[in-house]
């Protein structure tokens, strides 16, 4: 055996390894210098990312159970950026607040195993690889929401999202054992789909399980309350990435396993993206703590994204990518906000916005940015992502679906106005005072700006993914 | 494989205890006995995955490693989420589900 | 650069600048710069049009097409005709001016006027596209920053007028998004690659069934905005709580925007749709006319007149959009153009007044004429101008409407003519109902009689608006010719 | 002959407009009144040398008056209708060229000693400056959508000038009930013009008056007269409603509501527009498309002229009865004589002695327009020195006043169609004309020629004779500047008679010669003196004859005090029923419904966002709970209903 093919998992070594770094880490250095841990731990994810920008070759490993691909390795890149964000963005409050409960390193050891666990369920080849991958992502996430061990609703939090993802994945498994029993196989490319009643009970158990990852209605009733007691980073965490990492694994497998199944799933895509847009929408509409608000937020954009996967080719595809991309981008910018606000005031609700614009104007701009984006206003990002999703489903003729979309973009906007109308438009007597952030934070909302601001115009990277969504329809 | 017990009857059963294991997750009021629901869940899942290898598919070993994983990842997750639980029994002393449901709406 | 891109380029410029600057001069001496150059460019890009309209016969000129998403064939395609030379030229005029009316903001000064350019920048950039995708953009574009313009400077309950300003729009752009996206996956009809490209789907035969369902939606997705019965409530409130310049920009510009859309899109594309819905759309407007001249009859706000007398004079441009003749058409551009330049007027008018009075209740004020001589009597004109008075634009417009409504012989429309035409006596009343109460009789509040006199800002905007009014009522041979000519391709296609 | 020139007509008081208007602010009253006098001056004298080449020099080839046509493209509809500016010089415009400029320089002039002191001063001659302008481009028009234009600039200076006081609430009122009016009638105008225009192909004067054409179906502008509506041709409903536009200005029945409130403006405006010139614009305006209303179907929409100018001045005179307004008895008068002046055209025919009406009714046109404006600026007169308009509030002014009453005396004669003054000759010729083609207008007209003689007259003695009043200040005459355009204006009343008007304008543009109708005169003077005799009875000294008659009448007499109650029916069409039934639910409608509904929709979708918010409990155990139900029901859906 080639040993040298082993560089094909080259992101999960490297990973792997960051992982015992810190642990090491831990170990060796001095209590007084725990502080600088975290920027250790930042600096190895930094220096992580930038190797994973390399190209990479495609290939198999372990028999079929493990495949990369230019467009798994793509998207891996996009994971590792989108965390090395959240990292930036976390940094203050880690160095600030937990440094001295102990738990820094911890946090990063967890974020990475989940990264892991997300990697692996990308570059997943069979079932047992995917559910390895799915737990790994999972459970870290459910240690790290039950995180701030003092606070009652983060216990309550991290008991939620563990239970609610035992049950999912229970449902998923059963459905991944009917599948085995009709098809023989847990390897994806040796299993034979067929419309057979039975499988199509497998598929509906299994896609639930996943669905639940996503947050799609009806399988999304944690989410809010998991974001709401955990962490922001870890509703950060489940908000975009891990998220954004199921939902383009759900992409994958439609497009290229359940392909047969084509005309099942179209119709339950239809259905599940209706029901996920107007739930979503309609409970952010009264929302006043913004972690929930975002919750209910990343649910709708959860609906919006099946829209593309009506589509079932390299449109399709391409339009689902790119919007995650964008998704990852906008949220982040959003959550950062939160996580800035929170860190130096502790306040989170929608009312301690007010003003806040005349005090700290440049946040609030960041936040315009970010929430404008989500909603899909011109010419941020946000925008392009979501009219080509409204594209993609078009291109099958579901106009009415299309036009459903856009009236619930309107929905959003009336609650993501809310939010530019506390900072922009009232005028508050203890509107939040001035604070200068660290520059961890400063770059990590910069770095989400300038993604905003730039991944929708240009269209080179919209070309690139569209050339390497060709890939999934190939065999 | 088992003389005389076809494949429909072990099946039959591990539906059955899927759904007693749905059944108690949504009905019991105390976090232990969901917890333990939950491994029921997932025990049926795999005995599922062990017959439908020996019984259909007997060349290949898949479906039991399935479920080898499947057990060490139950238990990962039971240690969790038992850990949770006491973190929360220290906070509100109890371990009733009632005692979280403070964030709703 | 092209001549065209710079319309944009130079107000992102501006924006960007505005962006460093420190204090409110800087701030005003840098929007003005930048709208001054504007308007330079469009009169410069007026004459242009006719150097190369002498040489060139295209359907459109100084057009460019740069590719931006290849794989949806997607461009940033620009070029312009007649009609939209005209309406550049009408926008830069009104920003022009909105800006100098807004010379005394002072509350976060330097975002008032970035807001405010950014809608110019939308504005300008969806009349030079040719490119449906790069349209809506700036469609979009366009709309968006009047929710913080209304929100953050206006008056009154400004927090409801903007959201319901901004829903509704939003709203209005599903329809418009659904239309387009129904328009491009039916341009490969003849059997070529899809494409946005407005003059390139021109050469398509859509098909009846296509056409049929895409044209209301992309009709009504547009003619929210140009304010269509019955989906014209959020401008009363949407202008009553702007400020002064946004009013002026909104009603002045932004919806010209409908109708433009309207003709350039929805009809210019799917003309069988056009026939197939006109006499249901034809019903809409035209008692639109009506019913906005008779809503703004018992209205007391100054804005409130004004804005219901938007909804009739814009419903006369769907009218004659729906006409399917030339001179009708020509009529529609005209009635844009000179709505847009009256009611500007009208509004930066208001503004003053209202900043000098603190009130636009016309029951509440009067005999301005003796303490506001300037103003009222700009007011005045303006009014007379608004009721189609000869020798301002309002009167060339209407009679093309008028004579080009009339040219269709049959019942319905002929009915609809009339209907239309009668607006023009509840126009003059509920005008001079203003200007009777307001303007004229006796001064009702002794404070007025010390109200400033207008600034020399004020009287520049003005002068700014009146100029077009009354060149286009006196030698509107020019302008019309050079709309008329660039209606040929629109009329092929019926 | 080049009449080119002609343009400058209406120019030169245009940019004196322009002038006075951009600078009404800063121009002083001295300089305004040179400028403006020295404008209209050079149009005068424009007018009256083209009057003198056009009917003595160049204006006649073969025994036809030419129609001299210079005009620009100034827009175009579509390839066959387009609207022209420019200038037409035929008899009618030349005629009216030299009313409108002489009246207009009278009234300059008084204006100068009328509105001295005046704060306004500057605008009021730069208001007269736009009204000359347009006045001169509606008589110049050479199609029908000129004439438009120039119809509603003249409708629009009317409004400034009424409104010219603008603090005073009647007056505001006045003035927007003109404009409202006026513009009322131009609806029906307009549409007459997009009629004319679609059915005949073009708005040209010159196209549409061709005689030959006009009797030919199959000519271009007649090709589509057979279709018909409501049992008309749609060329006869077409002319109907322009002449609608023109009873609108000449404030014919029923659209003459407007005119006694009009006397709110300024007297020499009163003289200038609403006595004069701009009121005669609907008869005008029927001269002008004579042809068509003679030719088209047998002339039924000339029958619709001839009897709602016959009613018309029945009407206005049995109105001017009993008036105490002197400026509203006048204004009445003026409704009475255009009246007249409809009224003849109605009845004239068409080619040599047959177009009689039509001339006569010009010469009326002319000849009223001189007494009626002289009256006026008497009335101008006596009210600058008495500061009142009601009647009670004058007598015995002949003592103050010289000047000023035997000018009245002149005009009032004139106007009773007393021999030779100029009324009697355009009066004669009307009655005569209309002897001969209408019986029944014939006697209207002779009784009303009988009740004008008796108000003026009324109007006479009650102003100069009558009670001796006690004046407060005691009046004056006028100074010169408002004398002189009196005494001039006295001078042309007296002759103007003479001028052998058949000669110059006739319909056919073909003079011929007219002569006294010795027994119609002899009806009509009779009449006139008896009027004037029952006048002199009641009135001459102070009598209560008056009381006795009105009190004995006293139904009648309250009916046609109050105006036959006409305004009260407008009052309560547009109070009660536009603005309250109409317009105040549309407003509404709008708030409540229309938006209301949009309102709704965002309203429920936050109420549906409260209403589901239970599903969110927080527990654990229904999230459990709904996504086991969520998998049921996908795989009921998938397995059991869509395969």
């Amino acid at each position: 055996m080639d040993f040298s093919s082993l560089l094909l998992m080259r992101h999960e070594f490297i990973l792997t390894a960051l992982l015992l770094l810190m642990i090491v880490a831990e170990i060796v250095v001095s209590e007084q210098n725990k502080k600088n841990l975290v920027n250790f731990g930042v600096l190895l994810f930094a220096i992580h990312t930038a190797i994973g920008l390399l190209p990479l070759a495609d290939g198999v490993l372990f028999g079929g159970m493990f495949k990369t691909t230019v467009l798994t390795h793509f998207f891996k890149s996009v994971l590792n950026i989108g965390v090395l964000i959240l990292l930036l963005q976390s940094a203050d409050w880690l160095r600030d607040k937990v440094v001295s409960q102990q738990k820094a390193t911890e946090f990063f050891m967890l974020i990475f195993s989940s990264l892991l666990g997300l990697y692996f369920m990308i570059s997943a080849g069979d079932f047992l690889m995917f559910y390895i991958g799915l737990e790994l992502s999972t459970l870290p996430v459910a240690a790290l929401a039950a995180y701030e061990s003092l606070k009652q609703k983060s216990s309550e939090s991290g008991i939620k999202l563990i239970l609610s993802a035992a049950l999912a994945s229970g449902t998923s498994l059963f459905g991944i054992t009917m599948m085995y029993a009709t098809s023989g196989s847990l390897f994806f490319d040796m299993m034979t789909i067929t419309a057979s009643n039975l499988t199509i009970l497998g598929f509906l158990m299994f896609f639930a399980g996943l669905a639940f990852k996503i947050s799609l209605a009806p399988f999304h009733f944690w989410t809010a309350d998991v974001y709401e007691g955990a962490p922001i980073s870890v509703a950060s965490y489940l908000s975009v990435i891990s998220k954004g990492a199921a939902a383009f694994v759900l992409m994958i497998l439609l497009f290229t396993l359940f392909r047969p199944l084509e005309s099942i799933w179209v119709n339950l895509m239809y259905g599940v993206a209706l029901l996920t847009m107007f739930i979503g929408n309609l409970f952010a509409i009264r929302q006043q703590n913004l972690k929930r608000f975002l919750a209910f937020s990343s649910i709708a954009q959860a609906g919006f994204i099946l829209l593309g996967l009506l589509s079932v080719d390299q449109l399709g595809a391409t339009t689902v990518i790119y919007f995650i991309m964008i998704y990852v981008f906008s949220n982040l910018g959003a959550f950062g906000v939160v996580q800035a606000i929170s860190n130096q005031t502790g306040k989170e609700n929608i009312d301690d916005y007010d003003g806040l614009y005349r005090t700290n104007p440049k946040l609030s701009l960041v936040m315009l940015l970010a929430l404008f984006s989500l909603a899909g206003i011109p010419p941020v990002a946000g925008f392009f992502g979501k009219i080509f999703l409204f594209t993609a489903a078009a291109s099958q003729g579901y106009y009415l679906l299309v036009f459903i979309g856009v009236v619930n973009v309107t929905i959003a906007l009336y609650y993501y106005l809310l939010v530019v109308r506390a900072m922009f438009l009232r005028k508050s007597e203890n509107a939040i005072p001035y604070f200068k952030s660290k520059w961890m934070m400063k770059l990590g909302l910069t770095i989400t700006v300038l993604g905003i601001l730039i991944i929708g115009m240009y269209s080179p990277l919209y070309e690139y993914i569209f050339e390497i969504s060709n890939l999934i329809f190939k065999s | 494989m088992i003389q005389g017990v076809s494949i429909y009857e072990i099946l039959t059963v591990t539906t059955l205890l899927f759904f007693i294991g749905i059944y108690g997750f949504i009905t019991r009021k105390n976090l232990i006995s969901i917890l333990l629901s939950v491994e029921l869940i997932l025990n049926s899942v795999a005995i599922n995955f062990v017959v439908i290898n020996k019984y259909l598919y007997p060349d290949m070993l898949q479906g039991v490693y399935f479920s080898v994983f499947i057990i060490a990842v139950a238990a990962a997750e039971t240690a969790l989420a038992i850990s949770i639980i006491i973190n929360l029994y220290r906070l509100v002393t109890s371990v009733e589900v009632k005692a979280t449901e403070t964030m709703k709406f | 650069m092209d001549i065209l891109s710079l319309f944009v380029t130079v107000p992102v410029l501006t924006i960007l600048f505005l962006a460093f600057t420190k204090n409110l001069q800087q701030v005003r001496i840098v929007s003005l710069t930048g709208m001054l150059v504007q308007l330079g460019m469009a009169i410069n890009l007026l004459f242009a049009y006719f150097r190369e309209r002498a040489v060139n016969t295209d359907i459109m000129v100084f057009t460019k097409d740069y590719v931006w998403f290849e794989s949806l064939n997607i461009h940033y395609a620009i070029g312009v005709d007649g009609i939209s030379v005209a309406l550049i030229l009408l926008t830069s005029i009104v920003v022009l001016a909105g800006v100098f009316i807004s010379w005394k903001v002072a509350d976060l000064s330097k975002e008032f006027f970035i807001s405010l350019i950014v809608l110019a920048t939308g504005v300008f950039g969806f009349f030079i596209s040719l490119d449906l995708f790069t349209m809506f953009v700036f469609y979009e574009i366009a709309v968006i920053p009047m929710y913080l313009l209304i929100g953050i400077w206006g008056s009154g309950p400004k927090e409801y007028s903007a959201m319901k300003l901004t829903l509704m729009l939003m709203g209005a752009s599903a329809l418009l998004l659904v239309g387009i996206l129904g328009i491009y996956f039916n341009s490969n009809a003849d059997g070529g690659a899809l494409t946005f490209n407005i003059l390139e789907i021109a050469q398509v035969n859509i098909p009846f069934e296509a056409q049929r369902l895409f044209f209301p939606l992309t009709f009504l997705g547009f003619a929210v905005l140009g304010a269509l019965f019955p989906f014209h409530t959020w401008s009363p409130d949407g202008h009553a709580s702007a400020p002064t310049a946004v009013s002026m920009l909104h009603a002045g510009v932004l919806m010209k925007l409908g109708g433009y859309g309207i003709f350039r899109v929805a009809m210019y594309l799917l003309p069988l749709g056009a026939i197939d819905w006109s006499t249901f759309f034809i019903v809409l407007s035209s008692f639109g006319v009506i019913y906005g001249a008779l809503a703004a009859l018992r209205q007391n706000d100054l804005k409130y007149i004004n804005a219901y007398s938007s909804v009739s004079h814009l419903g006369m441009v769907l009218v004659a959009l729906l006409m399917m003749n030339k001179t009708a058409w020509n009529g529609a551009i005209l009635q844009s153009l000179s709505h847009g330049f009256m009611t500007a007027l009208f509004f930066a008018l208001i503004g003053m007044i209202y900043e000098r009075t603190h009130t636009r209740d016309i029951q509440k004020l009067g005999g301005l004429l003796k303490v506001l001589p300037f103003i009222s009597a700009t007011y005045v004109i303006a009014g007379l101008a608004n009721l189609g008075l000869p020798g301002f634009s309002g009167f060339v417009a209407e009679m093309n409407i008028f004579v080009g409504a009339f040219e269709n012989a049959d019942l319905f429309r002929r009915v609809a003519t009339v209907v239309v035409v009668s607006a023009i006596v509840v126009t003059a009343v509920y005008i001079l109902r203003v200007v009777g109460i307001m303007l004229m009789g006796p001064v009702k509040n002794e404070e007025f009689n010390n109200l400033p006199a207008s600034t020399w800002f004020e009287r520049y905007g003005v002068y700014l608006l009146l100029i077009p009014i009354a060149g286009m009522g006196i030698a509107p041979l020019w302008l019309s010719d050079m709309i008329l000519e660039s209606l040929t391709p629109f009329i092929a296609r019926f | 002959m080049d009449f080119t020139y002609t343009i400058l007509i209406p120019l030169i008081p245009l940019a004196v407009f322009l002038i006075l208007g951009i600078g009404s602010l800063k121009i002083k009253e001295n300089v305004a009144g040179i400028v403006g006098v020295a404008g209209l001056l050079t149009s005068t004298i424009l007018s009256y040398y083209t009057a003198f080449q056009y009917f003595f020099n160049v204006g006649k080839v073969n025994g036809i008056y030419q129609t001299f046509v210079e005009q620009t493209r100034w827009m175009n509809f579509t390839d066959t209708l387009h609207i022209d500016m420019g200038v037409l010089i035929d008899p009618i415009s030349v005629m009216m060229l030299v009313v409108v400029s002489t009246i207009s320089l009278m009234v300059h002039l008084y204006s100068r000693g009328y509105m001295h002191g005046d704060q306004g001063f500057t605008r009021f001659f730069a208001y007269l400056s736009l009204f000359s302008f347009s006045m001169y481009g509606l008589v110049l028009a050479t199609n029908l959508f000129q004439i438009y234009i120039f119809w509603e600039l003249v409708g629009v200076s009317s409004f400034l000038l009424i409104g010219y006081y603008y603090t005073k609430p009647s007056a505001v009122a006045a003035s927007k009930k003109a404009f409202i009016v006026t513009r009322f009638a131009d609806f029906g105008f307009l549409m007459g013009i997009l009629m004319i225009g679609y059915y005949t192909g073009t708005f040209d004067f010159m196209t549409l008056n061709n005689p030959t054409a006009l009797q030919d179906l199959t000519s271009p502008i007649m090709q589509n007269a057979g279709i018909t509506f409501m049992g008309f041709s749609v060329i006869t409903t077409a002319l109907v409603l322009i002449f609608a536009g023109g009873a609108g200005k000449s404030a014919m029945f029923p659209l003459h509501i407007w005119l006694p409130d009009a006397m709110e403006g300024p007297t020499p405006v009163s003289a200038l527009i609403h006595a004069a010139t701009m009121v005669v614009a609907g008869v005008y305006l029927v001269a002008r498309l004579f042809p068509m209303f003679y030719f088209v179907e047998g002339g039924i929409a000339l029958e619709v002229v001839a009897y709602v100018g016959g009613f018309s001045s029945l009407i206005a005179a049995l109105i001017a009865l009993t008036q105490h307004d002197i400026k509203r008895v006048l204004a009445f008068s003026t409704m009475s004589q255009i009246g007249y002046m409809m009224m003849a055209l109605g009845i004239s025919g068409y080619g040599d002695v047959d177009g009689l009406g039509f001339t006569a009714s010009m010469f009326h046109l002319f000849t009223h327009a001189m007494f009626k404006a002289l009256l006026f600026l008497g009335a101008g007169s006596v009210i600058h020195a008495v500061h009142s308009n009601v009647l009670q509030d004058m007598g015995g002014l002949r003592k103050y006043m010289p000047i000023t009453n035997i000018t009245f005396l002149i005009a009032a004669l004139a106007i009773a169609g007393v021999p030779p003054f100029a009324g009697f000759f355009s009066k004669d010729e009307i009655l005569a004309a209309a002897y001969e083609s209408n019986q029944l207008l014939f006697w209207v007209e002779w009784v009303v020629a009988g009740l004008t003689a008796f108000y003026m007259f009324r109007l006479y003695f009650g102003i100069f004779w009558g009670k001796d009043t006690i004046y407060k200040h005691t009046p004056h005459e006028s100074p010169l500047s408002m004398t002189l355009p009196l005494m001039f204006l006295a001078v042309v009343s007296a002759i103007a008679g003479f001028v052998p008007f058949s000669q110059f304008i006739s319909p056919d543009l073909v003079g011929y010669t007219t002569h006294i109708h010795m027994n119609i005169a002899a009806m009509s003077v009779g009449v006139g003196v008896l009027g004037i005799a029952i006048a002199w009875i009641m009135y001459k000294k102070e009598t209560n004859i008056a009381d006795k008659i009105s009190s004995a009448f006293g139904f009648l007499y309250q009916w046609t005090f109050r105006k036959f109650y006409i305004d009260e029916l407008y009052l309560f069409i547009t109070r009660e029923i536009i603005f309250k039934r109409i317009a105040q639910p549309f407003a509404w409608f709008d708030k409540k419904v229309v938006d209301g509904t949009m309102n709704l929709i965002g309203n429920s979708t936050v109420d549906a966002s409260k209403k589901i918010k239970g599903l969110q409990s927080g527990k654990v155990q229904d999230y459990a709970f709904a996504f086991i139900s969520g998998v049921v029901i996908i795989v009921m859906v998938f397995i059991y209903f869509m395969n």
